[in-house]
Formats: C-alpha cells, structure tokens, sequence
C-alpha cells in the first residue's frame, strides 16, 4: 500500500549522497578561488599579467608536489586506521641517503633507488612494529621519526649535502610540454593513487581494515600484512618525495622537510578524511594540500610579515573548514525540500 | 490487568507523527495511545520506524510533525535529559554503555549522586546493587567495569539504568533480542511488578510469542504508519499481525527437509579446546547438512564457532574442512568458510560503506580482474542477492548504518552467498529480524542446504534450531552436553539440557 | 662542486688555530674539564661550531670536553645543562638556545663556582658569563646593507627593488641582522621589498626564495642571511630562470666562498658570521681554567667580551678566506 | 542467568583486570629503574654520589614538572575523545602575555592571573571551534597553534622577553622542605587531576564522552559543553604551564614550548591513554613523561651526541611500550593459570 511513497525518495536520497565528496571538494574549489580573488584584489598589478599567472599556478603545484605525494602516502595510512608521524623524518633520511658520496657514485639511477628502497624499508619497519610488535601507530611512527632524523644526521655529519647529479637536480627545472616536471609527478602520483584506491582490492581493503579492523578480518583479509604494506606504500611516497625536495633544493640534509607529518595530515583531513579510518579521497587530499600552498603564495605576494601570517592561517584553516561545511550543509538542505 | 489498563486514562498520545531523515520518511504520520499501567508493544517489520518512534519519545530526535500528549500536556522533548526529567526511560536498541565506567557509573550516568560535584561512590553502588538484586541479578558487581559483561550482563545494565530513574514510562526496544530463555522470564516478572506500580511500559520485540505472553495491548507500524492500533495482545490472530505488518500472509513454517545429507564430513572439529570457554569439542558437518547448536548465552557457543573459523587460536584440538587443516580466517575463507558473526556492528559491518561494498567484502577480489575491481558487477551481484534477501530498501548504494537492524542483519548473512562458500557459520543469524525476513532467511538457509553447504548454526531460539537443522548439538558450560537428529528432540527437552537439567544426563554426545 | 664542511664528507677540516709557536699559552698546563652546550645541529652553521669545539680541544693535551648536546628548545639545554653543571667541569662553553631563557642557568652555575663562556648568543646578566664572545649579528647586517646599497648606487638605482631572506624568524639574532640591514639600507634611502623567512635548512630557503621570486617579478638585490640555506635559494633561483638581481649570502661557508670566486650564479658576496668562534671559545676557556691572560694583552687574565667582526667576502678577497670557510 | 558458570571466571578476571592500570604502571616503574640502572653502571663515579643522586632525581622532576602538568590536561582532553596540539603555542602566549612589560607593572599575581586567563580564552575557543563549529580537534587545534604562536610573536615583537620578577623567578629556585616547588606544583596538579578523572562526576563524564559520545549524549549529558570544559581544562594546564616554564627560564618568547604537542601526546599514550578516547590514567601520563625525562638525563650524563641520542631514544620507547605489554600479557598469563 505504502510502499510506492518511499521509492522516489529513497532514489534521491542516492543522489544527494553521490554529490558528498563531490560538495566537500567543490567547497575547497571555492576556498582556492576566493584565495585566488584575495590575490587579484590584493596585488592587481602581478594578476594583471597572464604569463606571470600561468607562472604563479604552476609554482604553486610545484611547491605543492613534493608534500602532495607524501600526502597520497598519508592518505591511505589514514584510511587504513594509522597514522604517520615519520614522513618528513624518512624524507630526510631517504634525501641524505641518496646523496651521500657513495650513492651518488651510481648516478641518477642509483640515487632514485636508494631513495624507494629507504623509504620502503623504513615503511616496512613501521608496519611491522605497529602490526606484528602491537605498538600504536602514533608512538612506533613517532619513534621512527626521532630515530631515522638520527640516523640521517649521523650519516650526513649533520651537514648539508649538495647533489651534484645534474639529472636529478634537472627534475627540478625541467618541463614537459610546457608543465614542470614536478607537477606531472604529483599528477601521476595523484592518479595512480585514485585508481588504487577506489579501483582495486588494496584499495577496498584499505577502507576495510580502516573502517572495521574486526569486519575486515572476520572476512578473510589480512589485516595485519595488509597494514604493514600501507606503511610500506607511505614509506615509498616519501622516497618520491625525497627524490622530488633534494632536486628542488639541489641538497638534501637530516633536517629537511621538517613538520611534513603536521601538514600531511593537516591537508588530507581538510580533504575530508577522517583521522579514525575508514573514510577519505586522494583528491580532497590534494585540494587540502593545495590550499595550504596556496595560502603561502598569498602571504608571499603580499609581504605579510610571518607572525600576521600566521595569525591569518590560522584564521584561513578554519573559516575554509566552515565553509565546506557550510555548502554541504545547505545544498544538501536544498535537496531536502 | 488487561481489563485494568484498558480502564486506566491515556497517559501519552500520539497523532500524525512524522519524521523525515534525508531521503526517508521515517514516521509518516504514526497514531499511537498508551494508558498507564499496561504493556503496549509496537510491531513491525525492520525499517518500519519503531525505533525512530521511540527515539522521538526520547528526545534524541524531534518530530518534525504531528502533536503528542504526554499526561494531559503537549511534550516536544528537545534532548533525552529533558525526556527523562518528564519521567520517560529507555533501553535503546543498541547498547548505549560505556565500556570503561562501572556498572553503577553508567546506571548513574548523567544523573550521578554526588555532592559538590564529588560522586558519591558508595551510594551510587549501593543503589545499584538493590536495583540489580530487583533486577534478579544480585551477582552483578555494581563496580565491575561494562567492558568485562557478557552481552546479556549489558542488556541488564541498560534495565537498570532505566530503572535507576523515577519513570512513569519505560520504553524497551528490542530488548529480549540478546536475552536467553529464562532471562526473558526474569525480564517479564519485572515488567509485571512495574506494570502493577502503574508504569506503563512499551515494549518491542520481533518475537510474536513474547507479544502474547507479556503484551496488553499492540500497535502495528507499516513504513513508518500505524496500520492497526490498540489491538488486543492475546487474542488477535497471527494471521492477522503478519497481514498488518507486511500487507501480505506468511506461513510461519520450517520448509521441509527433503534430502539426506551425505555421509562424508566436510567439516571435522576434533578435540577443540579454549581455556576459560569451552572444552574438548568435537562435531562434524557434512555437505548440505544443518547442524544446530543450542546453549544458554555464555554457554561459549560464540567463542567455538570463532575458533572453528580460525579467528581466535585454539588451546589444543583441530579443525579440518575437506582434510585442510584450518588455522586462520584467511585459509578459513580461502578454503570455502564463511561466518556471520554474532554482533554486527561491531564484527561485520563497514557502516559508512554503501550495502553493496559490505555484501561483497569477503568476495570482491574474486570480482577482481588482475587486483582492479569490477564494482558494476559487484553491484550487480549484490543488488540480486539483496533481492533474494528482500532487503529493505532494495537500493544497494545506500550507506548500510542508515538500514534497520534487521536489514543490516540480512547483509551480514548475504555477504556469504557471493562467493564459493561451502560451509557456512551463522551466529544468531535471526537476532533482530522481523517475522517476514526471518522465513526468507530460513528459506535462504534452506536453499543453501540444498545446493551441498554445510551449515553450522547457533541459536538461542530453540525452535529455531529445531525448525532448521538436522542434527543438534546442546551445549552447557563450555561443553558439548548432548546430540542427536532434531527429530528426536523436542523443545522442552532441549530446554532442559541447556539448563542444566537432568533429563538424558550421563547420555553425552 | 662537492666541497668541504657543506658537503658529503663529514668535516675533518675544523677550523683550529694548530700553529701555536711561540706562544707561551701553548705549553700543557693544569688539566682543564671543559662543559660544553649548543643546541641539536639542524645545519651547517651549528654542526661546525661543534665540531671546532671538539677540533680545537682536541689539540690540547691538558683539556678535557664534556659535550652535552641538548635538545630542540631552551627547556632541552636546560635539562641537559642541569646535569653538566652537577658534574662541576671548570669552565663552562655554552651557545645557548636563546641567551635570555638560559641566563638563568648561567647565573646558577657561575654562582656555582663555574666560570661560563658565553657563546654567539648574548645573555643579559653581566654576571651570568665571564666571557662572551659572540659574532656580530646588527654588524653583518649592517655590512650586507653597505655593500647592496654601495653596488645599487654604482649602479644608480634610485628605487631598486631589494629582497631579503632570513633564517628562523622568531630568533632575536634574526631580528638584529634584519635590523642592521635595514638601518644600512636607510643610508642609501632604499627599503626591504619583500622578505621571506627560512628555517636555515636548504629546503627551506628553496621554498621561501621560490615565494619571494613570484612576489617579486623584477629584483635588483638580495640578501640571503644563511649561506646553508643558500644553496635552496641558488637552487630556486636557477629553477624560475632568474638572473637580473645580485645576491649577497651570509655566515661564509665553503661552498658560498667557492661559488663567490666560479662567479657564475647571482652570488657575488657573503657576510660572515664565522663558526670558528667556537674554536677561540675552547682556547680561552682553557686559558680562564687555567687562570692565564691573553699573551698580546697587557692583562693578566681573558678579557670579559670580544665581538668578531663581520667581514665581507667577494670575488676580490675570497682567496684569502678560502680556508676559514666552514 | 549471567550464572553460577561465568562468576568463577568473572571474579578472576576481576582481580587480573584491575591489575592492568597498576601493570601497565608497574611496566613503566621498570623501564624507569631500567634507566637509571644503566645510568649507575655507565657513570659510577655519579651514582655512587648520594647527593648527586638525589639532585639528579629533583632535576629530572623538576626538568619534567611544566610538561607534566601539560600533559595532566592533555590525558583528559585524549580521554574526552580530543586532541590538543595548541598546548605549546598556548604556553608561549600565556608565558609572552604575562611578561610584557605592562603585564609585569601588576606584579606577580598579575602575571600569574593573566597567564591562567589567556590559557582558559585559548582552551575555550578551542572547545567552542569544535562542539559548535564542529571542527575536528585535530585541525581546529592545529590552526591554534598556528595562530597563537603568531599572535606571541606579534606581541612580544619577536624579542625574548626577560621576567625581571623575583617572585616569578623564585618559583623555579625556591624549595619547601627539601623539595623543589615546581616538583610540588607537579604533584598538586597530577593528585587533582587523579581526583578529578575518578572521584568527581566531571570525570566519569569525560570518560563517557570520549568512550561513547552517543550514549553520553542518551544519558542527558551535555557533551558540546563538556567538550568545551575538557579544551578550557587543558588550556588552564597551559597557562600554569607558562608560568613554571617562564619562571625556570626568567624569560618567555614565541617558539617557547616548542613541539610541547607531540610530547604530552606521547606521554600520555605511553602512560596508557588511547588516542582514539574513553580510556587513559593520570598517574600513567605522569610516568609517561618521567621516562623522556629520564631519557634526557641519561644522555646528557653520557655525553651522547645528539644523532645517537635520537637513534637511541627511538629505540628506547620501542622498547618501553614493548616490555610494558610484555610485561602485561605474562602476568595475565600467570593470573589465567
Ligand atoms: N539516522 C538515520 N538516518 C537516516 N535514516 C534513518 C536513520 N535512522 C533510521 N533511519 C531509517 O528510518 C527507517 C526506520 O528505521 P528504524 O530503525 O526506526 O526501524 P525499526 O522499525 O526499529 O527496525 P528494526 O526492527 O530493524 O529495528 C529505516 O528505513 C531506516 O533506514
Ligand atoms: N564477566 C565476564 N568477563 C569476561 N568474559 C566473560 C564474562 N562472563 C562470561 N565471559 C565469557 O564470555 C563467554 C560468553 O560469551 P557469549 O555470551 O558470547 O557466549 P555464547 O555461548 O556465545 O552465547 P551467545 O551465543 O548467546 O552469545 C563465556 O565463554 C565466558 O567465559
Ligand atoms: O644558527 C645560526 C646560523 O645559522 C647563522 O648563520 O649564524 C648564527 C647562528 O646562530
Ligand atoms: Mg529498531
Ligand atoms: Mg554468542
């Protein structure tokens, strides 16, 4: 008798629910515009200029790569019901391991290696502590984080090492069809890192483990190999990302990428994932760390002093917060009606 | 006290109550009179809005139209505390404990004795103690922590935070659902002792007979409307309640058994033992064959079954299907198991995930092709066997926390007819499901049975675990006290065996 | 390119005084225990001041270091110095985190008995240190305004636009240097256009040079405090195909010397802030523990503050500092 | 019945799970000894000191005092379901508020009342960002800390700022029967905060909004305001904390307190807390911070350079968090038998 009443509704329903991430990441679009607008506004002379624009966008993606791919790494760790306090650490260590002299006697190659292979391995060591030593996640990474900046500065004599490979000093500078190096890495990264996660089973059992570690287990998925190679896909980010800071900075040392870890997280849960697990979008983490970039690009243009920047950041993070909430809150109000 | 209550005035009414979530019309438009001093109990099938009714009378939702009467007075509770301060209880349909407070702490919660903001420890525990000795359980210590409850322990918490409050109402959703046999019969003494104090109690449960036994009165809810009201607990015919709860007629019947199952085992389980839960098991299902396990709650039956499917390691003893020796979940599942486990929310589901994703968690990589999944077809084979499940509503892409109980229930058992599972474990399959779904899932289970899969089954229904399985295995205490074919028992006597009766003692399986 | 303290090699080329004849301080006297603090090396500038410390005791066969590397902030070298100081070494060399929040812990230990050598960062109380040898921060400030202000008025520029990098920005050494660079600037009439701080890591200099050359299309100058995270402001420099401006670095590392003298980047002087006053720390605190004077000076004992001078290095005298870069 | 069967085990269980708080204390009493063990066996000549003993356990109290009672207010916030990683930039502007110059013209108790009042406003629009804003912690706190540490930096124009305030000052030096009043000031806060989590009803409730913020909220408790009560609680501890630390180093600034977040967050877990809320121990958080305070003195006694400090500590808390379980699961072992 009923039952007709319910079935249109319940269709809606369905569309309201498809558009939630899409709502969310069209909020943080229009974060980055209004950023962009204040921009405008604000320097009209510098935004006037088309080239310099084009130039601006692709400087800040550039800036945004290397924390991008480290943010990808986050991102599943996050999912997946972890967390990674060792991202910047092994960044260092990666950097620092591939310069040294030695490595970098094996030429480019060698270098980019080294550097998967430490961030792998120091990946891999997390995972197994966190599943096999049942540690929490954020005191085993945070360990790792003291111990491999350490291990970076004793390798490095805490000094600062020049990379004296052109080619990998040349990602840096070289462009592809116009489009910086850099950013097509992030965009691949980015791509691939949408396609594991919401078009493969490791991405299906990512969410799993995340989102019920019990469900996920009863179910037949091993969870606690799978949490190792999620440390272990982080890890590797890092060693991309490391690749990607030393040819930026042509060196790397023990103490580069300093407070990764904060703004990894901070961009993936601006991107709407949840820091209990079982919830995220690579894109949304993508936006997130954009904005952060964004954000320095505008203080930079506007000389704002550092402590006004600050102040304003802090003020920018949470009023960008809002107004994603608030735009999903009220379209999906509009569909209520 | 029927005729008593039907005298006594209407202490809360409801009219053309409606509450919408996005998407769905919860309540649309829900008639409903209780009078002080009786046993009202809502029907209905799962989804049709009975737990979102109450959580209106608790002022955890608000209505968004309609008009209630509550003592003569018109009442919008805007939060629970303020529909407790009016003298109405609850006992939410999920546990609502704490896990880390004492037993006494969350009877307390929210209105702790205390002075100065200092709790007052022992006056706290002192009055939960005489409430869980009215409660009839004085073992209970009121300092134990919730987390170290079994389930059953929890519901009784749950009472006697309700209890702990000076209500004129006692809402109880579901509340027999983790219950045993005599727990409920404890559970029924204090709904009389407090329906003769002149509280009124509304009282849900999917089960018709505890409706006859303890009810005055029943109102039936049909997506989210009263489709029949006030009609008289004992005597309306079954008939008639399936009629107005699912708009059509259902045989409430076990199908018939129609092949011998074969010989040959799949599953052995030799000696299996766990320290502290059960002892010395063994039993063995054949393809096609339902075997049944009945047992008191705590009776360790959860914990066996776990251990059967490798999710918890055994002390000593074996499990072996098809001569594989099984020693985790993975090579469970890999060599053809399956299990429903027994509390849902927390073993099974993903509640953020749409219905499709949990259908398919344990088989989606055998969708995959070379690690990509293929969720078109994931979705497809899901949606079917949602058809096959009635499920409701039918729309797979749904995020399964906004399903009814019971409905999530159905997912639970129909994430194993995806895959190639060839012996299949269900822990209290039924708990929670309405009188309609619980034909398909014993339909269901039957189909199963035919088509070669061993089922192993627990079940605190007794009549349940008659209806459906060959063969029935009693246990008690961690111990497999009897078996034998389920047509050479009946249900009082396998009551007495689970109750430690005396009936066929020293005649072990 | 590889070369020296900035390198891959851990240094072993410490800047010490080695050629000490005829100087009477020379000869082995009383065996001196010497404590010695600076915070957790994050970069060159401070790695080598440990390293000279440990280089130039090591020269002496009568003096005895105690390094107490402490921690990320002034409450870790506190926690470390509390321990130091109750293991009662005879001369104290500390560069503390931040000379205020550490006066305290000088004052106790020279109440102690202990006698402190203040190192690079000042602590207020006169009677927190017996000696206090710092680098000049306003000055090297100070001499990177006069020489872009001289270079831009050669030029004749009469609104140049002028860049500056600092290191950590919430340092107080980082406001000083920042100061004198703008007091020298006022000279010439000029003023600071865009200024980006860094963190002394070359990362980080890469960063905010990148944000400063999009702020700043055209330049004429800059001024990168710390030649460490000079190399990310080089490098960042290369990577928006830059070169109309000059720059001016800061500290005086190897490296920098070295591109100073190629001459083929937008490197053209260096300011320094030298690293070996750890060195001259180590000696004279041997010399305070032993209680001798300074050999060229009338006095008998070390006098209580020497300031070094900031020099500045270009293509014309890089030659002669080559070996004092660190 | 909850029957005759499961009460024997019950009662055991009972005994062993009581245990588990003092176990897991016990654990961390052991790796404490652990320390100091190999601080006698590595320094004899120290240790065999008695007075240099006794000094040395006052300092490492005493180095410990400011972050313990951080980490008090951090425990409740963890427990409560939050996460507070503005505490140290809290600290810094409590501590550079309270010493301007015109904040030092009132004196000592007006340095003292200004400290606590910036610390509670702070905690408060913490709390208010997150129940009413509905901000997750994570990021409402962290644009805090961005923001805080800004508005220090702009107040106190980046200058360490000196206390020339005897009383202030005298905290850190002044000793009452012996013992060191920043020890004491410690100790008052870790009882009051034992007090508070488990004897008042503020506590129970903090235990139930971190644990089961749906059935907090069924059982009539307000948990938006008590959210707001736990930041407000947290950021008191901060400004006590400002004080203790301003007084130990006669001075504030800006980046004072730096990284304070991951300590006491470390601390506490390490002390028993989850993450994840609803559970956590005051005197656990206390010991927790003593075994990184114990840490750093080992150290420094030893000379260790920083880079083998850092390889070092990672494994030390490693290893800490593993003989603490190990140490729980053998003597449940013993206690199942
Ligand atoms: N918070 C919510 N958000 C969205 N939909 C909801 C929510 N709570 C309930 N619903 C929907 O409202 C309808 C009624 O659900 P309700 O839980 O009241 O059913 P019920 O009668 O108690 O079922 P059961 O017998 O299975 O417990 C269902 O369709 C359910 O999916
Ligand atoms: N207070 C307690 N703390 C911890 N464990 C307990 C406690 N009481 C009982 N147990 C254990 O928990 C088990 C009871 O769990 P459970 O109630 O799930 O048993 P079950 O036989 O599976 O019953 P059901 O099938 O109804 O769930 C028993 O094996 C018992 O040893
Ligand atoms: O750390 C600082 C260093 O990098 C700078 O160049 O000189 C002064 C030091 O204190
Ligand atoms: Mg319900
Ligand atoms: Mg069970």
């Amino acid at each position: 008798m009923i039952t007709e009443t319910a079935l249109p509704e319940v269709r809606e329903r369905k569309r309201v629910r498809l558009d939630e991430g899409v709502v969310r990441n069209l909020g943080l679009v229009g974060v980055l515009a209004i950023l962009m607008i204040i921009g405008a506004v604000t320097r009209p002379e510098l935004y006037g200029d088309a080239t310099w624009v084009k130039n601006n966008i692709f400087t800040i993606l550039q800036q945004a790569s290397a924390i991008g791919v480290v943010t990808v790494g986050m991102t599943f760790v996050l999912i997946g019901g972890g967390v990674d306090l060792s991202v910047g650490a092994i960044i260092a260590l990666a950097g620092v391991w591939s310069t040294t002299l030695a490595t970098q006697s094996y030429g480019p190659l060698g270098m980019v290696f080294t550097a998967l292979v430490v961030g792998v391995v120091v990946g891999l060591i997390n995972g197994v502590l966190i599943s096999y030593g049942k540690l929490v996640p954020f005191i085993a990474t945070l360990a790792m984080l003291v111990a491999a900046r350490g291990l970076a500065a004793q390798i490095s004599g805490k000094q600062t090492q020049i990379s004296a490979d052109a080619t990998i000093n040349g990602i840096a500078t070289t462009k592809i069809l116009g489009i910086p190096l850099l950013v097509l890495i992030l965009a691949a990264v980015v791509v691939a890192g949408w396609v594991l996660l919401n078009r493969t089973t490791f991405g299906r059992r990512t969410v799993a483990v995340g989102g019920n570690p019990e469900a996920a287990r009863l179910a037949g998925i091993n969870v606690k190999r799978h949490t190792v190679l999620l440390y272990a896909l982080s890890g590797l980010c890092c060693g991309i990302g490391a690749i990607m800071l030393t040819s930026q900075a042509t060196s790397a040392q023990a103490a580069m990428a300093n407070l990764y870890e904060l703004d990894a997280i901070a961009a993936a849960i601006i991107g709407g994932t949840l820091l209990s697990g079982g919830r995220g979008t690579i894109v949304g983490a993508l936006f997130g760390v954009l904005v952060f970039s964004t954000i320095t690009n505008l203080f930079a243009i506007n000389n704002l002093s550092t402590e006004a920047q600050n102040m304003v950041k802090g003020g920018i993070i949470v009023a960008a917060v809002l107004i994603q909430q608030f735009r999903y809150r009220s379209i999906t109000q509009l569909f209520k009606r | 006290m029927s005729e008593l209550a039907s005298e006594t005035e209407v202490v809360l009414r409801l009219t053309d109550v409606v509450k919408t979530f996005p998407g769905v019309r919860a309540l649309d438009g829900v008639q409903l009179e209780v009078r002080a001093g009786e046993v009202h109990c809502l029907l209905g099938q799962n989804g049709a809005g009975k737990s979102t009714l109450i959580k209106v009378l608790a002022g955890v939702h608000q209505a968004d139209a309609g008009e209630i009467t509550w003592c003569g007075e018109p009442f919008a509770p805007a939060s629970p505390q303020a529909a407790m301060r009016s003298g109405i209880a609850t006992i939410y349909q999920e546990l609502d404990l704490v896990d880390d407070l004492s037993v006494a702490e969350n009877a307390f919660l929210g209105h702790e004795p205390s002075r100065f903001g200092i709790t007052r420890r022992r006056a706290a525990a002192n009055r939960t103690a005489s409430i869980l000795a009215r409660l009839g359980h004085p073992e209970i210590p009121a300092r134990r922590l919730v987390r170290q409850l079994p389930a059953a322990g929890k519901q009784i918490v749950s009472m006697a935070r309700a209890l702990s409050h000076d209500a004129k109402l006692i809402v109880m959703d579901e509340p027999s659902a983790v219950l045993a046999h005599d727990e409920v019969e404890n559970l029924f003494r204090i709904i009389r002792e407090l329906t003769a104090n002149g509280i009124a109690v509304i009282y849900i449960s999917h089960r018709l007979a505890e409706l006859r036994e303890i009810g005055d009165r029943i109102t039936v809810l049909k997506d989210g409307r009263t489709t029949a009201a006030n009609l008289p607990a004992r005597t309306t015919p079954t008939r008639e309640l399936v009629s107005r709860m699912t708009g059509r007629t259902i045989e409430y019947v076990f199908p018939p058994r129609a092949e011998k199952p074969a010989a040959e085992p799949i599953l052995v389980v030799d000696g299996l033992s766990r320290e502290g839960e059960f002892t010395d098991a063994s039993l063995t299902v054949a393809p096609g064959e339902i075997v049944g396990i009945a047992g008191l709650v705590g009776s360790g039956r959860s914990e066996l079954l776990e251990t059967i499917f490798g999710a918890r390691k055994a002390d000593t003893g074996t499990v072996t299907l098809d001569g594989r020796r099984i020693t985790g979940v993975g090579a469970a599942v890999a060599s053809g198991m399956g299990m429903a486990p027994e509390e849902r929310k927390s073993q099974a589901l993903l509640l953020d995930e749409p219905v499709y994703k949990n259908m398919t968690l344990a088989s989606f990589s055998g969708f995959a092709r070379a690690g990509f999944t293929d969720l078109r077809n994931e979705r497809a084979a899901a949606t079917r066997t949602a058809d096959t499940l009635e499920l409701r509503p039918r729309d797979v892409d749904r995020p399964i926390r906004t399903l009814s109980g019971g409905n999530q229930q159905k997912v639970v058992v129909g994430r194993w007819l995806l895959g190639d599972v060839r012996l299949l474990l269900l822990d209290e399959p039924t708990r929670g499901v309405d009188v309609g779904a619980r034909a398909e899932l014993y339909q269901v289970i039957h189909d199963l049975a035919a088509g070669g899969v061993g089922v192993l089954l627990v079940s605190s229904e007794v009549p349940e675990v008659l209806g459906l399985a060959d063969r029935v295995l009693v246990m008690r205490e961690g111990r497999v006290v009897h078996q034998a074919p389920a047509g050479e028992l009946d249900e009082d006597t396998v009551l007495d065996l689970v109750m430690a009766g005396s009936l066929l003692e020293g005649n072990p399986a | 390119l590889l070369t020296a303290c900035t390198s891959n090699t851990p240094a072993t080329d410490a800047q010490v005084k080695t050629d000490t004849s005829g100087n009477a301080n020379a000869a082995a006297g009383k065996k001196v225990v010497i404590g010695f603090s600076a915070p957790a090396a994050d970069h060159g500038w401070i790695a080598a001041i440990t390293n000279n410390a440990k280089a130039q005791a090591a020269q002496y066969s009568d003096v005895e270091l105690r390094l107490v590397e402490a921690g990320s902030d002034a409450a870790a070298q506190r926690a470390a110095l509390a321990t130091l100081i109750g293991q009662k070494p005879d001369v104290l060399v500390m560069l503390p985190h931040d000379g205020k929040e550490l006066d305290a812990t000088a004052l106790e230990a020279m109440r102690a008995g202990i006698p402190v050598v203040n190192l690079d960062r000042a602590f207020p109380s006169q009677a927190a240190y017996r000696l206090q040898l710092k680098g000049d921060n306003y000055g090297m400030g100070l001499a990177a305004g006069h020489y872009i202000g001289e270079q831009l008025k050669a030029k004749g520029a009469t609104t140049p636009i002028i860049g500056e990098i600092p290191g950590i920005d919430s340092l107080e050494l980082t406001q000083q240097r920042s100061a004198g660079f703008a007091a020298a600037l006022a000279e010439y009439g000029f003023k600071v256009a865009n200024r980006r701080p860094a963190e002394f890591t070359a990362d980080s200099g890469q960063a905010a040079a990148t944000a400063l050359l999009q702020a700043l299309p055209k330049m004429d100058a800059l001024w990168n405090h710390d030649d460490d995270q000079g190399i990310g402001v080089l490098a960042a420099v290369k990577q928006a195909n830059r070169s109309e401006f000059f720059m001016v670095g800061g500290a005086g590392s190897k490296t920098a010397i070295d591109t100073i003298t190629k001459d083929d980047t937008v490197l053209k002087a260096t300011v320094t802030y030298s690293p070996s006053m750890a060195s001259s720390a180590i000696s004279l605190a041997r010399l305070i523990g032993q209680g001798k004077g300074l050999s060229d000076l009338v006095e008998l004992q070390v006098p209580k503050d020497i300031t070094l001078a900031s020099e500045t290095i270009t293509k014309d005298n890089a030659a002669k500092y080559a070996k004092l870069g660190f």
